[in-house]
């Protein structure tokens, strides 16, 4: 329990990233599927800004006017949220692929259930 | 500015800005958008031969982007390795990229061919980023670049392409969270991510599971990123049904790049002994590709188009490549990289030559070719891909046999002859695919004969001069590559080897 | 021995490639000049090769190093007395099989000459590559090539049956090289670090290191991986591949393909694991009695073939298990007799394919037993065939008898007597499969042409290094089983060969003498006559050969 | 996605807002490079203001400003200003990247240097990821019928 709670930004980034998973790869609807990954993706990212907070009040790194001395401990570390925004460019571009993909998919098959365009792709054949 | 100092960097830059360029140019001028990729990567291939040149005289290079030392600043660092895929890399694009031009007229309207080329040359800058760079979350990016550019690509080919696509992209981006949760759990334990930096680190915390974890979600995601067995499932689908240009580029780059990023986090980020005896991953992966190599070849057999015939083999030599890093000697880890290089022409090259049989005929179905005549209509492009295929099977003096030699032997010295097994088998496989196709190809029934004191009642119809000169100069690399194996060891491959081996 | 680096080699092998490209690029637009470039090269080929013959005596090697892989693998040629010796026995055939072929392929408007030409060529290439190479990577990398560009040769005809044939063919040699003899070659790099061929062999060293099970699985490997020498149980290919237009058949089945087989054999044997460790594990002995079973069987199953070229073909497969048998048994004498085995069955079994390939273009026959009479149609091609087989036989003074009579008193010298047993049994096993060919096609007509003429006997001949007291003893067997054959063989000496040989022009005279008679064309008689002459000439000045075949012994015996 | 919501409420409300969101999309921009903000952050708020007038109104209203070409040229001259940037910087002798050395040829120090080099990636950064987002958005928003030629 203690594990739990102590770590509980871990749990929650494994709950979420789970939830995200099992959508990507049950579900049969293709934005079922979108949502799903990013889910997934948002979960990790929560991940990361997690590890970047400090307890005992640490703020955002900046430097105000007149101040000296710098206590690291003070800060959060800045760098995982830089990490992790270069991770959202990354997820919206997929996203928007992806749902440019759907609707191609959508356009061709009329459908976004999966296994509906699979039936349709062994009719085909 | 001297050109050979900021070289790492401006194989990155130059394609980017072209290729958003070039979407600008191409609401002026659409005719112009080719050549200018054409002679961009033209550029950038001459800028890698120089990286090598200086790698090779003077050792490692590190850039520092921004000036800011590592490990605060991203480091772009090259040695022989990075070098070597970067060349590879770089030529296979300039050579597919000459050769897309009438493909890529043929498979996309007119107005989508801007974006094509721009989105091609992100491809590259893509590529080219993941090998240069010396820091790992960089890598994640260039690898979503990467990625990115890839599922465009192939979504713009036949008309299943856009579902492949979509699966490629669920597939693309686990693989990709899984290396960024590598990224993470390694920035927690170390708060670095410059690779010379983690290597530096992680000796002392090789015993923590977190450690364990981290290099668990590396291996898995670059081996979803590469198709490695049993996570293979999406590849033969979307390289399948992509233009044919766009096969042979990331077919014979793409999973090269991920093992070459494998290689890196084996055997840099982590050391040889961490990969091989505390998380026995080595013995794991090889396993693994004993597998791939197997199951590659085996679902090979059973397809009828000859794309998804060539992406089952393109599984299998994936395997042979990591069954090369796996067995963890100098000789099977030559042969490995021996094996990029060799395995990137031949794919290039067969993609290629299917493409440019597309482009004539229509057709990818292997038992239409018993009937096309192709031998007489496309004799230079069927002579190309006998070549290749004389390489897939390892006959020397091509170079398939030479890199398939150095795994064997490295296998044989390794003593696991089931390894050894496997990619003799391999070969056998690859000899009855390719010989039934080459049988359709050159011999007819004799019903079909037609004494050739007549008049030819078949129409020459070769591949046009675009699609057949970046064809040749592939065909000529397997060929003459094979014998200049010796010398591409001796002065690039047997300093990549990790130490250790 | 001296080593002297010189280009002549690799000039050897390139010449043909040149050629290969040259009738490529000439194509169908000029014959002529498309053949003419087959028979420069070759004749240019054999004389490259023959100017070579003067070092070699002379004790010297000649090297020539095209490129190194790594270290220790180079693609390296070195022309020793073996090769040099098979060396010219591929060259020289090959200008006459390139009449021959010129003339079976014009005859019969065949499709797709110039692959097949080009094809010819490369393949010559890769043999003179395999004769030459310096060590087994260079071997096995020629011994690939052959085998991929004597594909297309096979599978010639297109029909269903030659692509058949063709899969099995390329099914057979691909399949065994890459998965034993590739494996064979790496474990011995991978032991012995090194591949090049020495005269003591290069696995002494490390047997002792690995152990000899160990070894013997490197050899069975070998054996096994070296489909082309048609050992059984990997001899079916053989057959298979007699589906192929009958030069392809007569050269590359005869000559250049099979006898690569044996002479890789060869080389392994002595060169690889040398005598004295084949010895020590009792190897030889077992490879001798594998090699006579295939003898044995072979001539049996010969004898119920009906289609003469396929009956040719299992021939064959006994008589490349001769090679086999005579390098086995490890003994200066039978070392000479397998060596000569190669030259001397060579210009034996060209001779047969080319007839069978003249009876087929003249009379559409594929079958023996639609050659009653036919003697008298094609009395050319017959006699030249009736010499062949002769000489298969082993019967004085023909060019097989040399080698069989080696091969025989080397077994003795073995003590493996029952290896003379094997070499009786198959003696008339040859005469039963071949004989009654002739007499058919000579005697079966109600009227048929007598080439009366007295019998020429076995003239008394010397053998310059036979100093063995056995040799009589040999002999008698030998004669006894040739002569012995039933009923047959009496007729079978009722005529003087030399009285045919020489006669290029012939059929054309001969013609208008006999109205039956209709011969193939004379680009093909001439071939067949010339090789039937030579495999008669070859018994009475071997010297050349032999003094090579010594040559060789004395290298892996280290002297006698 | 063509039907109207005529709603003057929320076309009014929408109309009014969007100036406002942009200037304080500018406003992130110009501070990302000394605190949070910069360009993507910016440059997205900025797109959110053209997305806004396309849920409000329709497509075509925003279309008519921001047609696929202006988008493509913004795009471009983004990655150009980011990336030239960067290359001047290779031209003027030092890494890429390395804004210092830009006191070269801008009327300030070294350090202030690096703060304005910065500002002018963020600033070329936000130009692009704008164009890129309204470009996303118009897309799928219209399936692909946005502009002629779509993807088949």
């Amino acid at each position: 329990m203690e594990l739990i709670i102590a770590k509980y930004n871990y749990w929650i980034y494994i709950m979420l990233m789970m939830i995200g998973f099992y959508a990507m790869i049950a579900k049969k609807n293709l934005v079922k599927k979108l949502v799903g990954m990013n889910i997934f993706q948002t979960a990790i990212i929560l991940f990361f800004v997690s590890t970047a907070s400090k307890k005992g009040g640490a703020t955002i790194p900046i430097i105000h006017k007149g101040q000296e001395i710098i206590n690291p401990a003070h800060y959060m570390n800045p760098l995982p949220h830089v990490l992790m925004l270069t991770a959202i460019v990354v997820m919206v571009s997929t996203f928007g692929v992806a749902l440019a993909l759907a609707i191609m998919i959508y356009k061709k098959y009329k459908t976004l259930e999966e296994d509906e365009i699979i039936e349709i792709l062994r009719n085909r054949r | 500015m001297n050109i050979a100092e900021h070289a790492p960097i401006l194989i990155i830059v130059l394609p980017l800005i072209v290729s958003l360029l070039n979407t600008a140019v191409g609401l002026w001028k659409r005719d112009l958008c080719y050549p200018i990729a054409v002679a961009t990567l033209g550029v950038v291939v001459l800028l890698s031969f120089n990286i090598m040149g200086s790698v090779i005289d003077a050792g490692k290079i590190h850039y520092r982007l921004g000036g800011w030392a590592p490990p605060w600043g991203i480091e772009y660092v090259i040695d022989h390795l990075n070098a070597f895929i970067a060349i590879i890399v770089s030529f296979i694009s300039f050579i597919v990229a000459i050769y897309s031009k009438r493909s890529i007229e043929q498979e996309l309207t007119k107005s989508k061919i801007p974006y094509f080329y721009s989105i091609y040359l992100l491809l590259t800058t893509g590529l080219l980023g993941i090998t240069v760079t010396g820091d790992v979350f960089n890598i994640y990016v260039f690898l979503e670049i990467t990625s990115l550019a890839a599922y465009a690509l192939i979504a713009i080919g036949d008309d299943r392409a856009a579902m492949a696509s979509f699966n490629y992209v669920i597939m693309g981006t686990i693989g990709a969270c899984f290396y960024l949760l590598g990224v993470g759990y390694l920035y927690i334990m170390t708060g670095t991510l410059n690779m010379a930096d983690l290597s530096r680190l992680l000796p002392g915390l090789y015993n923590s599971t977190v450690i364990l974890a981290a290099f668990a979600f590396f291996v898995v995601g670059i081996a979803i990123k590469i198709a490695f067995f049993p996570l293979h499932r999406w590849l033969p689908d979307a390289y399948t049904h992509a233009p044919s240009t766009v096969s042979a580029l990331v077919a014979s780059t793409m999973t090269k790049v991920g093992a070459y990023v494998m290689i890196r986090i084996m055997f840099t980020v982590f050391e040889p002994r961490f990969s091989t005896e505390i998380l026995p991953m080595s013995e794991i992966l090889g396993w693994a590709a004993f597998a791939a190599i197997i199951a590659g070849s085996v679902i090979a057999l059973g397809q009828t188009d000859i794309k998804r015939m060539i992406s089952y083999i393109l599984v299998a030599e994936v395997g042979y490549i990591v069954m090369g890093v796996s067995i963890g000697n100098r000789t099977a880890f030559t042969g490995a990289v021996l094996h990029i290089l060799n395995d990137a022409f031949m794919m290039a090259c067969l993609f290629l030559v299917i493409g440019a049989v597309v482009y004539r005929t229509g057709t990818r179905n292997i038992n239409d070719f018993n009937g096309l005549e192709l031998n007489k209509k496309m004799p230079l492009t069927m002579a190309a891909f006998t070549a290749v295929a004389l390489s897939m099977i390892g006959v020397p003096p091509t170079a398939g046999f030479f890199s398939k030699w150095y795994l064997v032997l490295g296998a044989v010295v390794a003593q696991k002859w089931i390894f050894a097994a496997a990619l003799i088998f391999s070969s056998l496989v690859n000899a009855i695919l390719f010989f039934r196709i080459l049988e359709k190809i050159y011999f007819r029934a004799a019903a079909e004969h037609s004494y050739d004191d007549g008049h030819e009642t078949i129409v020459r119809n070769e591949a046009p001069v675009s699609m057949l000169v970046p064809i040749y100069v592939m065909a000529a690399g397997i060929l003459v590559l094979g014998f200049y194996s010796g010398d591409i060891i001796s002065k690039v491959i047997q300093f990549t080897v990790p130490e250790g081996f | 021995m001296e080593i002297v680096s010189s280009i002549k080699p690799v000039s050897a092998i390139a010449v043909s490639l040149v050629a290969a490209l040259l009738i490529l690029l000439t194509g169908e637009r000029s014959r002529n000049l498309r053949e003419a470039w087959t028979i420069l090269a070759a004749v240019l080929k054999f004389g490259i090769v023959v100017s070579m013959v003067p070092s070699i005596l002379d004790n010297k090697i000649l090297e020539y190093t095209l490129v190194s892989i790594s270290p220790g693998l180079l693609i390296q040629f070195k022309v020793d007395a073996l090769g040099l010796f098979f060396g010219i026995t591929a060259s020289f055939l090959w200008i006459i099989t390139s009449f021959y072929s010129i003339g079976y392929m014009r005859s019969l408007k065949e499709h797709a000459q110039t692959r097949f030409f080009m094809c010819f060529a490369v393949a010559l290439s890769a043999t003179m590559g395999v004769a030459f190479s310096a060590n087994m990577f260079t071997t096995f990398l020629f011994y690939e090539i052959i085998t991929i560009c004597t594909f297309p040769l096979v599978a010639h005809k297109e029909t269903p049956e030659a692509i058949k044939g063709a899969r099995r063919y390329i099914t057979y040699l691909l399949g065994t090289s890459v998965a034993f003899q590739l494996v064979a070659v790496i474990l011995t790099y991978n032991i012995a670090g090194t591949l090049d061929f020495s005269n003591q062999g290069i696995l002494n060293e490390a047997a002792e290191k690995v152990g000899n099970t160990f070894v013997t699985v490197i050899f069975v490997l070998y054996m096994a991986g070296i489909a082309k020498a048609a050992m059984m149980p990997f001899h079916s290919w053989l057959p298979a591949a007699m589906v192929a237009p009958t030069p392809v058949s007569a050269l590359l089945h005869a000559v250049a393909v099979v006898k690569t087989g044996v002479f890789v054999v060869v080389k392994v044997v002595l060169h690889i694991f040398g005598i004295n460790l084949l010895r020590e594990l009792g190897l030889g002995t077992a490879l001798a009695y594998f090699a006579s079973f295939t003898i044995v069987v072979a001539s049996i199953v010969a004898l119920k073939q009906d289609n003469l070229k396929r009956r040719l073909a299992y021939s064959t497969i006994s008589q490349l298990s001769y090679v086999i048998l005579g390098v086995a048994l490890l003994t200066a004498s039978s070392i000479t007799g397998s060596v000569m085995h190669i030259v001397l069955h060579a210009f034996g079994k060209i001779t047969l394919f080319f007839t069978a390939g003249a009876i087929y273009v003249a009379a559409h026959k594929t079958n023996i037993s639609e050659l009653d009479g036919i003697g008298k149609e094609m009395p050319f091609t017959m006699t030249a065939f009736t010499l062949g087989a002769l000489s298969m036989i082993g019967i004085p003074p023909l060019g097989g008898f040399l080698s069989k009579w080696y091969i025989g008193t080397g077994a003795i010298e073995a003590g493996q007597l029952p290896i003379v047993l094997v070499l009786i049994t198959s003696t008339i096993l040859n005469a039963c499969y071949f004989l009654p060919i002739v007499y058919a096609a000579f005697f079966k007509a109600p009227s048929g042409i007598h080439h009366a003429a007295s019998h020429a006997p076995a003239e008394p001949f010397t053998v310059k290094s036979g100093t063995h007291e056995n040799l009589d003893i040999l002999a008698v067997p030998l004669m006894v089983s040739s002569s012995g054959t039933p009923s047959l063989c009496a007729e079978s000496h009722n005529k003087n060969p030399r009285a045919n040989s020489g006669t290029l022009s012939a059929p054309q005279a001969a013609k208008d003498e006999n109205g039956g008679i209709h011969e193939a064309p004379p680009l093909m008689l001439g071939p067949l006559m010339l090789t039937a002459t030579a495999a008669l000439v070859l018994f009475f000045y071997p010297s050349v050969f032999l003094n090579l075949a010594r040559l060789v012994v004395a290298g892996v015996t280290g002297g006698n | 996605m063509t039907r109207k919501l005529e709603n003057i409420v929320i076309q009014t409300v929408s109309r009014l807002l969007a100036p406002f969101l942009q200037i304080y999309a500018l406003y992130v921009i110009a501070h990302g490079h000394y605190s949070p903000g910069g360009g993507f952050q910016g440059g997205c708020i900025l797109a959110a203001s053209f997305i806004l007038l396309v849920i409000a109104y329709d497509i075509n209203a925003v279309k008519s400003r921001m047609s696929e070409k202006i988008n493509t040229l913004y795009t471009g001259a983004g990655v150009f200003i980011y990336a030239g940037i960067g290359l001047l910087c290779l031209l003027l002798g030092a890494n890429y990247l390395d804004y210092g050395i830009l006191h070269k040829i801008l009327p300030v120090g070294p350090v202030k240097a690096r703060a304005m080099g910065t500002l002018g990636v963020e600033i070329g950064v936000g130009l692009a990821v704008m164009a890129v987002m309204v470009s996303i958005f118009l897309n799928i928003a219209s399936g692909g019928r946005h502009e002629e030629g779509a993807v088949e």
